[in-house]
């Protein structure tokens, strides 16, 4: 990973004419944020066109069990097929329409009926038989009645499918970011899921997976832990549109006590635990790892073996639904496990004591956007030195996502358009 | 914690006899106490309604009945007291107006005369600044309560919250 | 009503060109239940272009009820004028544009006074007097300030309207679908209204009346009562879009029975009648008779007199409102009419045994019609024989409808449109 | 069955005094019951609650001023368990998790003391897989009870839904 | 009578021992008819639940907490009865169905044997013609009864409306 | 204030050719209803370009009190800024969009610290500082970050914002309705606020304030009190767009208690205050004075100094929110003071016995406009006298709205656009 590679020469990118005077990659135009046709673009130009986490092997232990996911769209079933491997196909009944998995969790060994004429398809999706079929005399033998199989591939025990047939390999997409998903899921399983609306551009949510610069001003805890400390951190982009974001604990523990005592006018005895940050420790990292366009995963490098992931998929061009999926170590003692099933979502989802205030920053940024022709430019300038990395208040994470995010938009974004 | 919803109903003895009518009363007070607290945003006195070693926790329904994934479990005072700072402010999200309904409140008399267990079925609504009430959560309330020197109060309340797809805020007291 | 008609010619057949390799008349381009301009099209051109059910006479018994209907977006007011006859027209007040009659029944004798500023209309829409006319000086003159009457026409006291004064007349159009209907409402009385939303394209609820080989898959009850039966019944294309699907009671009547004590496990005693289909009777035929473009009628040709009708109408691209309207006959016996009015519906609405089933079909077709991209084309090819009929699960009559779709729709259906 | 919704209603006489506080605790109890066993799909103990020639049934608010039209009468333990069967699985609907919220029960001494009538309102919510939980439906409920060895159970309930646009998917119990 | 929401309260003291049963029985009784009588558009007879001298009026959260301003203040039965024949057809809005669900009722003894002050949670539905069931209002009545030969009757009742975003339409009795 | 202009030229007004054979000025093309387009006009053509009412003084009282409004979709932040004056400017963070106040109302006497990464700005929306600063290298001088400021002024208390800077000065825009607005409003203080949403255009509701023609038919109290009276008034086109509608306490006070008699078959005792309309009155004139193109001012010229202000804006083509704003006089007595808090709105708001009506016949118009294409004209032609003003039931008024109207709309409403 050569950390030489100059961001997008300024002049000839589409926001290279922008109101702030700076080079066109360091600007995002808040317009993708509001336009309806940016919506439709995006939708064919990149979640039909990138590979997209659907699920964990873990969540289909036994054969037949499928899981339903929304891409751009369209409904996938991604099932533990009869031979034991992953299949991934359209949720759609070649005969007239309907939905072949209804449920979004299931178990279906022997297959897919169709329950509005009973046209029957495999653990694949390949259509195997038409009740009375008598009635179609040769014609099924004109086209292919199976429901179109879905590229699908999997890293570390999490499937990927992609609409696009010629998506370069998953391996490949993933690039320098692979070896940090062999390490955050390679040995684990999924706990569980917790989706919520978030009321904003899906850009928003993911943005704020690229962003180590807001937490201290967004969070008022982590406000109080960084004041008067020399932050410590690494920014940076992994080509690709992939980012990395790795920090160590810092901070000053006992700020929280003394900012709760100041908000509530009470001070609490009894363990601290609960309200101290963790004890600086440059030796435990935590990672933010962003995944073009709308995947993030969250890990610490303590070995402590739990995280979670969240994609985010817009179901509109100012909301879209946020899922997260809670990771822990397939071996790990009862102890540790129950401890993780009670603490993972503790500061995270729309009732989470961090991302609480995150999903308030997607809302705010949503009605500011109500100016956007008079204040039409968003700044993504922090850390001016050449290169693919910075401090952690550093921007490079997020210019690498707009940097992919014009490639596949192409001339979408022209301004005029 | 996997369970399905219904080991976390109440046996289906006839339910109301088994507590006295005194005993039911103050329980549906302390009840109706603890959502007009929530709703008055006094998170302070509404803290004091628990017992000390008190637990509360909520959980999607979804993760009730896969692998008990909570939302959040606080233990002891000190972790309520840190939901009350941040409702109080460590949150930077505008406080909304929340109203709880609590009803169908089924009790059953616990291990020891001074413990009660309890599941009513709460709707919560929410209204934010110059907007309309809308439906904000619903789902069932599974309360255990002791009476320490003749006073009730919250040993463990787990929510259970119906919706798998939470609204855009859900930092409100549930 | 010659049964040799050949289908629409395939080549010239705009939808000749699809996946299948099948008749362009023997297919259907999903495209028409996802997009929004389909459905402009379909209010202007068929909606607003056809003859629509919007009351039975026994529903306006006394002088002066009304009942209004919303038929393409337009508010109509169907009313018992003053000469007793029916008159309709539309429901808006020529001055400002208030709807003139703000409930969906009521009773206006003397004809309709707009709340909003006073003007007079009478029972046929005529405008008769605004208050303090003088200061439009002689200006009311200059136009005509009746609320436009609208086409109409009742068949065996079914009133029918249309926003086209030209169509053809209503005998006419309904065709071969007269008789049927003279039988099977002519001595009747509406019973009651219910209503319920539609999540789907309208016309996925239109085609599951056109569409006999769906039961017994999509009714678990049906399916177990046809175990093993050779099923008996006609399929027909009645022609101006029109079809009946008629068929006896057959099957197994112990077959329901059965599959309730597999699935609940228990067996319950007492009075079968509940829950044993009808036994079998060549007599008794069950017709389920769709009219062009959204109009159903299932009645017994047992005489038994009792049955309902249904309209659809679209609200949006993918919802639309149901309303059945359940009949009996005006001289039945008391107990006969309490049978009816208890058990009509028990199959019925989106509460029914039955359309229960129907409701989550269209709610399935419309999910997995988000992948209309990949899979664009749906099959309605059943039934080999030239000719107009064929057997119980045999599609003439959904062709039926989509060769009269195709010629209302014309060249809003061109697949670049 | 022609009626208004007046007189479904239940005598103004001062209603709560018509019934010994044990009844109306009892009654208030199996009402509770009823909802819960329905939310947590236990359809089959839910049946039980029935007496054996009991009537379930239910009707828009259109049709009750109207000339009566159901939307379905079960009449019976056979016809009751034929519905639980669909619930079950006949209907190939998937289920979704409903909420029963009942208040406002006021309750009317029967004609003899085995027998009581009730009227009380209902909120419905429901909330499908992956979706918010939506208000399904709201309205009353005009009920009769009967005392048999004891144990009180529905003689007669019918649901009085108050939208004459009902949602797209409505097989739920009410 | 700026106020804010704590002081419409009450006062934090255990609530229910303050009551005896049969009097919370009877208030109960009395707060659930007039929601039924509002909801069958009995107005004359919703209009005897009151003293005299009553006061029935409404404010929105937002105004409760700002300076006062109220949706309306009816004073005593003349003004009350102006409100009933505005129901009953001087407003030429066509009424739709609607429903009261009141829950968390808590009382408090007022200053003499006869007179009791209740706040409690109210959530209400509204069905027009032809269209679903929507959450129309939420929020909390502040009650004062009073006790005239035997007969309870409300003295004053404030509705106080969460929303500061009505619903276009609002002429419902609340 | 010359009385005689001849109001706009039939021939060439954009709805000269219209089905009523009438001249332009005197119809309104329903198309302006329910055309999303029109509406995406109207945004930038009239609100972004007129004066818009935000708030009145006595609602900032202490240094740092904002209010928060929207306007053409834009959220704007007016504060009592720390010279004490006031000061308007966009809620948008330059930085990334999130809006700087939150809350309806609030107090920032320090100004506004952006809560997603800390961007500072003062009072006035001046960017002041930025955290961290050093990563932007120079850059940040590169353009103006300040939040834009908004053009506002204040007319007797009253603070209006313009979007378009070039908007002529707030004096001469108000023009002939300035005096009224300082004798109603320049003494007084805002009691407080009231919103509800309208099911209809938001025109519907300004035209409901142009409109002396449709109380005694609207509201059954004034048409009991109006029955066989010669009503007094004057109406009133002030130019500008602006206009005025005056009349005096007139009618039958008894007549209000017959009425009441009559629909509920009681009749009641007591204090008759409650229920009689004001004794006639020719001193005392009630006023309703609308400001173009979306203020409505009612006030009594009695010098009861209370009253009440209201706008309306569009939140879609066929939803708005109003806001009402109760008034009274800044020195006026405790009791006068408690009377005007429980009264002011009996009459008002979606809950108010007038109001209540006036909704209805916004949602009634809603419906009639389904029916825009056989009924595409409304007649307001009433008052034939040149010169611009007439009696209480004339139309001069309405006339000044839609003059106004097509000058700032211009081709946008082109019948074939
Ligand atoms: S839609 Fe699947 S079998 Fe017909
Ligand atoms: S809109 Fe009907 S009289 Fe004016
Ligand atoms: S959006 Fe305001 S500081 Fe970043
Ligand atoms: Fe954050
Ligand atoms: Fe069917
Ligand atoms: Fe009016």
């Amino acid at each position: 990973m050569s950390d030489v590679l100059t961001p997008k020469a300024g002049l000839n990118d589409v926001w290279g004419d922008n109101d702030l005077g700076l080079d066109g990659s360091r600007v995002i135009d808040r317009r993708i944020y509001v336009d309806p046709a940016i919506l439709a673009a995006e939708q064919e130009k990149i979640f039909a066109r990138t590979w997209q986490w659907v699920a964990h092997e873990s969540e289909l232990p036994e054969l037949g069990d499928y899981i339903t996911a929304s891409v751009a769209g369209r409904s996938i079933v991604v099932s533990r097929s009869d031979e034991g491997k992953i299949a991934a196909f359209l949720n759609v009944c070649t005969h007239r329409g309907a939905i072949l998995a209804p449920h979004p969790r299931g178990n279906a060994p022997d297959g897919f009926v169709c329950f509005y004429h009973g046209w029957c398809f495999d653990t694949h999706g390949k259509f195997t038989a038409a009740p009375l079929a008598a009635a179609y005399g040769e014609n099924l033998t004109k086209a292919s009645y199976d429901a179109p199989p879905v590229r699908h591939d999997i890293y570390a025990g999490n499937v990927f499918v992609s609409l696009d047939p010629n998506v370069p390999p998953l391996a490949e997409f993933l690039g320098a970011a692979g070896p940090s998903i062999e390490k955050y899921t390679g040995r684990h399983v999924a706990l569980g899921r917790v989706r919520w609306l978030l009321k904003g551009n899906w850009k928003l949510w993911h943005e704020n997976f690229r962003d180590n610069y807001h937490p201290m001003y967004t969070h008022a805890a982590i406000g109080a832990n960084y004041q008067g400390v020399k932050i410590q951190g690494r920014n940076e982009d992994l080509t690709g549109g992939h980012s990395l974001m790795a920090f160590p604990f810092q901070g000053n523990p006992d700020s929280r006590k003394i900012l709760m005592r100041n908000i509530t006018g009470k001070t609490v005895e009894g363990p601290v635990s609960a309200h101290r940050p963790p004890a600086p420790n440059p030796d435990v990292r935590h990672n933010i790892m962003a995944i073009f366009p709308n995947l993030d995963f969250q890990f610490q490098n303590s070995g402590d073996g739990g995280g979670f992931i969240q994609t985010v998929r817009p179901t509109g061009v100012d909301t879209a639904i946020v899922e997260l999926v809670a990771f822990g170590e397939a071996n790990e003692t009862p102890e540790v496990r129950a401890q993780r099933l009670n603490t993972t979502l503790d500061g995270q989802t729309a009732a989470g004591k961090i991302s609480g205030d995150d999903n308030e920053a997607a809302r705010r940024c949503n009605v500011g956007f109500g100016a956007m022709r008079e204040v039409r430019w968003s700044n993504m300038d922090r850390g001016q030195d050449d290169g693919r990395f910075g401090g952690k208040n550093d921007e490079y994470s997020l210019r690498s996502f707009y940097d992919a995010y014009k490639d596949y938009m192409g001339d979408s974004l022209a301004v005029g358009a | 914690m996997p369970a399905n919803l219904a080991e976390i109903a109440i046996a289906d003895a006839p339910v109301s006899a088994s507590v006295d009518i005194e005993t039911e009363r103050a329980l549906t007070a302390l009840i109706y106490r603890a959502a007009r607290l929530a709703d008055e945003r006094k998170y302070l006195d509404w803290m004091e309604l628990f017992t000390e070693g008190a637990e509360y926790s909520a959980i999607t329904l979804e993760n009730l009945t896969y692998k008990g994934l909570r939302l959040f479990r606080d233990v002891g005072k000190t972790a309520l007291y840190e939901r009350v700072a941040w409702l109080m402010g460590m949150w930077q999200v505008p406080r909304a107006k929340t109203l709880h309904m609590v009803s169908n409140i089924e009790f059953e008399a616990g291990e020891t005369p001074n413990s009660v267990k309890a599941i009513s079925n709460f709707l919560m609504t929410r209204t934010a600044d110059l907007e309309h009430t809308v439906l904000h959560a619903a789902g069932r309330y599974a309360d255990r309560f002791e009476r320490e020197g003749g006073q009730w109060r919250f040993a463990d309340r787990l929510v259970i919250v119906d919706s798998n797809l939470l609204p855009p805020e859900f930092t409100e007291l549930l």
